[in-house]
């Protein structure tokens, strides 16, 4: 046993260090009429996350660049930016997965209003999400103060689309989302798919009428950004067709 | 901001470009306590919720293992042995009736959640199922029990979810990206009062002050003073330091929990539910040294003993790696679809870290400053002391910036989540009732006045220190002194570069000018609360002449009940500029509270 | 007029440029349809009218257009296919990718088997 | 506040109780008339372009030969009402999503709109009263059964 661990272990090689250069969108509204794009070398190592060279420009070189971020591992939804031209949360997308021959760049998601560097407003985004009634709809609490009775079948049934962080990645990488940002996006139905597949919940109907609307499920045109996008790997489209086929039965 | 009522956003002025509102009940930090106490109070109350970030940013979110309640869904189990095991993991120092609460309203804490929509795992008859953690045990200690409840490994996650969606049912007026940077009292017959709390709103630069009948403060941890953490960078322990600053006093501080096993050199937390469910330490030899320590319980011994046989084992020799300086956390004896079902989020956090395969490959972990058990001392009403005895009436403090204290000198896997949950709702309901009576306090002449001072201060300086050098000195400093094992002398080390920090600081230039989202500025005024409250932790710590749970003393091994069964109380006194901790620090200490269980030697 | 945001190429995999040719597929077939009817509704009015417009569409330079035409509409079905296979199964959602990939592959071989006769059409013998 | 124009575009008209869901009905019918159009637009394709001799073999004799077989007749109606709404629906959802200008959206939907009932109506004409022999043509424009008339 004890040898199997030992060699099964990884050795970490000495920590090597290299500069890549980094094209930032900046934007301050205070300044700006319009973003431009700067340039930033930074110290790095090939474990290094996207966070650590943001954060590395704001300590030691700019401390104007601005962005949001909290928990750093991947599960506060703060950090979604579009990296090299993809939506990724910058905490989780590490630079030995990029190529660092090439500039990275990095900026702001899209179709959300551009408030300040990396921040855009995310209020869009929530009221989008608050209004497929992202609760669980029930007549009242249970009579014997007890929990809901739940098989693990039906909680597996759901179990995907709980794993939502509203990170917004996904319906920032959404083409219908950006044409007029009209579309409730994909982390909408999401949150909405997790109430309706929910075998306690009372509300299905209210939430499928609500997405049956002119800019409920049907504008999504199964382009998969969302999906390529979810850092929770959430089958962000599997989910909004599973929501159109509930619509069309009439029930989850 | 998001105000989902409009009729409280009408209630709002503006006064010299200064906003004014009014609420009943104001809750700072939109965390699991802080939204748990807003549900009880939005429907009665006219609540507002302000919160340093969007509520589902809070950290709770990452909270992984789960919640424990001696439910009893899968074999026996009573909250009598639940608050037993409270006591004891605490090392006696918890106070008893807190726990007892803790553990008897665990029960209806977990089913309100079920009832509010969380998706916990189940069992095959579709109960809610429950696993095991460090340190729960049935009949006092016999064997490790399965009191964790839980959903796969991101338990905090859909806590914060649910309480969030919660919020939204009930129409709670949250206003995100709003920093609290004081809280305002006012002397009525001759005693502080508090009569608002002032935020600086992000997006705008502008300050709001907030009056309200009751405070809530439900900010959090402060786990930035420390480098190696698992905490977010956005615990930097605000609450705690305006508190602090206001001359109340903290508990406890010298109390810091080191989890087990964080990522080696990340800190990113692996849950202790991985030992729960049946994960391994190793040591380079893959010897399952924990049976040394901790016969009966091994890896699931309580985190303080665990991480301090880790750092023991590494001190030893006996480390991994080509530098020996971390240990194995093995899970390869899983099947894969366990892990799959019930560890998926940090399996991947090894993967994408670490680039470890923890199906295949034993996981490298250290300990990582966790949990601070120290905080704003309340009662079990979640009522803010003034001293030992007296409370700040329409104060109340509750979650992990709170010290009521069930978790003594070392918290249980799993209690945290609870506290959140049980004190966040009594913090909602205590402050409800008292608001149906009280009046509000007048604001003082100038109630920006404090905020003004702090703004000034970091934006004025054009000097040419940089706030990121200052903390990181700082965190690496206490890395080092302040960690698991500690001496009089680590811990001066400390103080002394605290106070060259201080001169330091004074001393910063902000490169960002603006007014509009300056986090530049923000950072600073963190870094404010961080010197703070690390220079009280240490303070406390050097005090302490035992070692406990989890402040271990290296010149003081032994456990002192005679001396030190008693928690500590340090209060700001003077000018925290003074060059001595003590010119400005004052400490007391105040009783533990004794029931059923007289402390006995801790052996798991 | 503020400016609007606009940022690098947003780079999305085979889901997102499947969609952009379908849109644009769509759209060329839209158009082609609508002159498509207009042309044919010659035939109501005289033989020789239309007979005179359908010349024009022997010409070699049409015969390409019809490649062209062909080709989109090849696409723009199969891929129509494809969304229909994801809508409506879970097997599509999961296998979305390669059946794009499934897509190229019979849009060639349709090509394959229709250009090479098509230009034996337009440039082969007989009138 | 921002320089930036914010996205959300003003068009759009509030979320209204509908009549017929036309978002819904329409994503079905995108659907089903695909599935249709595959077999018949390919139908047709084949015999007029691929088989024999492609296009050149194309002439009002042709058509004429095809459009008095009810089989093809029928065929034809059927494409041409199955692919126009299909395609003028799908456009009508490009122009949503594109058109920010609200006259702009009116104006492009309006034609959409009007081309296809104007389309719809003279092709169904077309078909339907369609005369393969039509008097005064000369013979060698029209289809050969037409002399056994
Ligand atoms: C990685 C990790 C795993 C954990 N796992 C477990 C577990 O399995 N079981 C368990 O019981 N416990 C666990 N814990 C501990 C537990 O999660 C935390 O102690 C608990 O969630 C704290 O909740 P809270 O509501 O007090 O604070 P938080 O959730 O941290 O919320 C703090 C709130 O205060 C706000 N705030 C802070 N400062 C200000 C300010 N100045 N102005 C305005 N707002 C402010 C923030 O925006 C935030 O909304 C874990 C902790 C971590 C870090
Ligand atoms: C040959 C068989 C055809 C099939 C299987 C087919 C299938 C489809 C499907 C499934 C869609 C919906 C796409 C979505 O919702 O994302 C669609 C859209 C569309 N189709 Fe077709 N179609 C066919 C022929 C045609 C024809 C002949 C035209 C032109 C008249 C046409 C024009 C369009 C247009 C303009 C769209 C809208 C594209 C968009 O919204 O992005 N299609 N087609
Ligand atoms: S579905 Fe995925 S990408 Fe979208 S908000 Fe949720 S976590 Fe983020
Ligand atoms: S990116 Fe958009 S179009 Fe659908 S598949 Fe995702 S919501
Ligand atoms: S910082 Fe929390 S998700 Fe990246």
């Amino acid at each position: 046993m004890s040898t199997a661990v030992t060699s099964a272990a990884k050795v970490p090689e000495p920590i090597a260090t290299f500069t890549a250069t980094f094209i930032i969108r900046r934007f301050d509204p205070e300044v700006d009429e319009e973003p431009r794009w700067q340039d930033f070398d930074v110290e790095m190592r090939a474990t290094d996350r996207i966070l650590d060279a943001l954060h590395k420009i704001k300590w030691e070189q700019d401390g104007s660049l601005t962005f949001r971020r909290s928990c750093a591992h991947g599960v506060c939804g703060s950090d979604a930016m579009r990296i090299n031209g993809k939506n990724r949360l910058a905490c989780k997308t590490l630079i030995k997965d990029l190529d660092i021959s090439k500039p990275i760049y990095v900026e702001a998601i899209k179709g959300l209003p551009l408030e300040k560097d990396l921040i855009v407003d995310m209020e869009p985004f929530f009221d989008s999400f608050r209004s497929v009634n992202p609760f669980l709809m029930v007549a009242g609490p249970t009579k014997d103060g007890k929990e809901r009775v739940q098989s693990p079948v039906e909680r597996a049934r759901f179990d995907d689309t709980t794993k939502c962080i509203l990170c917004a990645a996904c319906t920032s990488s959404c083409p219908v989302f950006w044409t007029d940002g009209q579309y409730f996006g994909p982390a909408a139905i999401v949150n909405a798919h997790r109430f309706i597949f929910d075998s306690r919940d009372e509300g299905a109907k209210v939430r499928l009428d609500i997405l049956n609307d002119k800019e409920g499920v049907w504008r999504c045109r199964t382009t998969f950004n969302c999906t390529d996008a979810c850092p929770r790997g959430i089958q962000v489209t599997q989910a909004i067709a599973e929501v159109k086929m509930a619509i069309l039965r009439g029930k989850p | 901001m998001t105000s989902t009522n409009t009729e409280a956003e009408s209630a709002s002025t503006m006064i010299d470009g200064v906003h004014y509102h009014q609420f009943d009940i104001v809750i700072v930090g939109a965390g699991g306590a802080g939204m748990r106490a807003a549900i009880e109070a939005g429907p009665h109350a006219r609540t507002a919720v302000i919160s340093k970030l969007y509520p589902t940013r809070s950290h709770t979110g990452a909270a992984q293992g789960g919640m424990a309640a001696a439910l009893a869904n899968v074999e026996e189990d009573n909250w009598e042995w639940h608050t037993y095991d409270t006591v004891k993991g605490g090392d006696y120092l918890v106070d008893q009736d807190a726990a007892e609460i803790l553990a008897k309203e665990a029960i209806d804490a977990v089913i309100d959640l079920e009832n509010m929509g969380l998706p916990f795992n189940r069992t095959p008859d579709g109960k809610i199922d429950q696993r095991r953690f460090g340190g729960h045990t049935r009949e006092h200690g016999s064997a490790a029990v399965r009191r964790a409840c839980f959903a796969a490994d991101r338990t905090g996650h859909m806590i914060l979810q649910t309480l969030f969606q919660n919020c939204v049912r009930l129409g709670i007026n949250f206003f995100n990206e709003f920093y609290v940077l004081d809280l305002v009292m006012t002397k009525v017959d001759g005693v502080d009062q508090p009569s608002a709390v002032v935020a600086y709103e992000l997006a705008t630069g502008e300050l709001h002050v907030f009056r309200s009948k009751a405070i809530i403060f439900a900010t959090g941890g402060y786990g930035k003073i420390y480098k190696t953490t698992s905490n977010a960078h956005t615990l930097t322990g605000d609450g705690v330091g305006i508190i602090w600053r206001k001359g109340l006093p903290l508990e406890d501080m010298e109390f810091f929990q080191f989890h087990p096993t964080g990522l080696a050199g990340l800190g990113i937390l692996l849950s202790e539910a991985a030992r729960g469910e049946g994960a391994i330490l190793r040591n380079a030899s893959g010897e399952r040294f924990m049976e040394r320590y901790t016969p009966t319980l091994k890896d699931l011994a309580p985190r303080d003993i665990v991480s301090r046989s880790m750092a023991t084992e590494i001190r030893e020799g006996r480390g991994a790696g080509p530098d020996k300086d971390y240990l194995y956390l093995d899970i390869t004896h899983l099947e894969p679809a366990v892990i799959d079902e019930k560890l998926p989020d940090i399996t991947e956090f090894a993967r994408t870290y670490l680039g470890v395969e923890p199906y295949t490959e034993p996981v490298p972990v250290l300990p990582t400053a966790h949990y601070a058990m120290g905080g704003i001392p309340t009662t079990n009403n979640a009522e803010v002391l003034r001293n030992n005895t007296e409370t700040v009436k329409g104060l109340y403090a509750a979650g992990e910036c709170a010290c009521v204290s069930v978790h003594g000198s070392n918290r249980l896997g799993t209690n945290s989540l609870l506290d959140i949950n049980v004190f966040g709702k009594r913090a909602g309901k205590n402050a409800v009732e008292y608001v149906k009576t009280a009046p509000f306090v007048p604001l003082p002449e100038n109630p920006t006045a404090g905020v003004q001072a702090i703004l000034d201060m970091v934006r004025s300086g054009d000097g040419t220190e940089r706030v990121g050098a200052i903390r990181k000195e700082l965190q690496d400093s206490m890395d080092r002194n302040a960690q698991i094992f500690r001496t009089d002398e680590s811990l001066s080390e400390v103080t002394k570069l605290i106070e060259r920090l201080r001169a330091r600081y004074k001393n910063i230039a902000l490169q960002d000018k603006g007014k509009r989202f300056n986090t530049d500025l923000l950072e600073a005024i963190e870094l404010g609360f961080l010197l703070d409250l690390a220079e009280v932790l240490v303070y406390s710590a050097r005090n302490r002449k035992e070692s406990r749970g989890g402040h271990m003393r290296e010149d003081y091994p032994e456990r002192d009940d005679k001396n030190f069964l008693k928690h500590t109380m340090a209060y700001l006194t003077g000018d925290p500029e003074s060059a001595e901790a003590g010119d400005h620090i004052r400490l007391d200490f105040k009783p533990v509270v004794i029931t059923n269980y007289p402390p006995m030697e801790r052996k798991y | 007029m503020p400016k609007r945001v606009a940022g690098t190429l947003y780079r999305g995999r085979e889901g997102m440029w499947s969609w952009v040719l379908h849109r644009i597929t769509g759209t060329a077939i839209y158009f082609f349809l609508l002159v498509h009817i207009l042309d044919t509704s010659l035939v109501r009015l005289s033989p020789q009218a239309y007979n005179a417009v359908i010349d024009t569409y022997k010409q070699p330079i049409m015969g390409l257009g019809e490649i062209a035409l062909v080709a989109a509409i090849g696409l723009h079905a199969l891929n129509g296919i494809r969304i229909i296979l994801i809508d409506f199964s879970s097997f599509g959602a999961k296998h979305q990718r390669a059946m794009f990939w499934v897509v190229v592959t019979l849009w060639l071989l349709l090509l394959a088997g229709f250009v090479p006769r098509q230009l034996m059409h337009i440039f082969g013998g007989g009138a | 506040m921002s320089l930036i124009e914010a996205p959300r575009s003003k068009v759009a008209s509030p979320r209204k109780k509908r009549g017929i869901n036309w978002e819904k009905w329409g994503w079905i019918y995108m659907r089903f008339s695909g599935i249709v159009l595959v077999v018949l637009i390919f139908g047709h394709l084949f015999v007029n372009l691929f088989a024999g001799r492609g296009v050149k073999a194309i002439d009002f004799a042709f058509v004429a030969g095809k459009l008095s077989d009810p089989f093809w007749f029928w065929w034809d109606l059927a494409m041409l009402w199955l692919a126009l709404i299909h395609g003028a629906n799908g456009m009508r959802t490009i122009v949503n999503d594109y058109a920010n200008r609200r006259v702009i959206r009116r104006i492009l939907l309006g034609s959409i709109a009007a081309s296809t009932i104007v389309l719809l109506t003279l092709g169904t004409l077309v078909i339907t009263t369609f005369d393969p022999c039509p008097a005064g043509a000369h013979p060698a424009d029209v289809p050969s059964f037409c002399k056994e008339r």
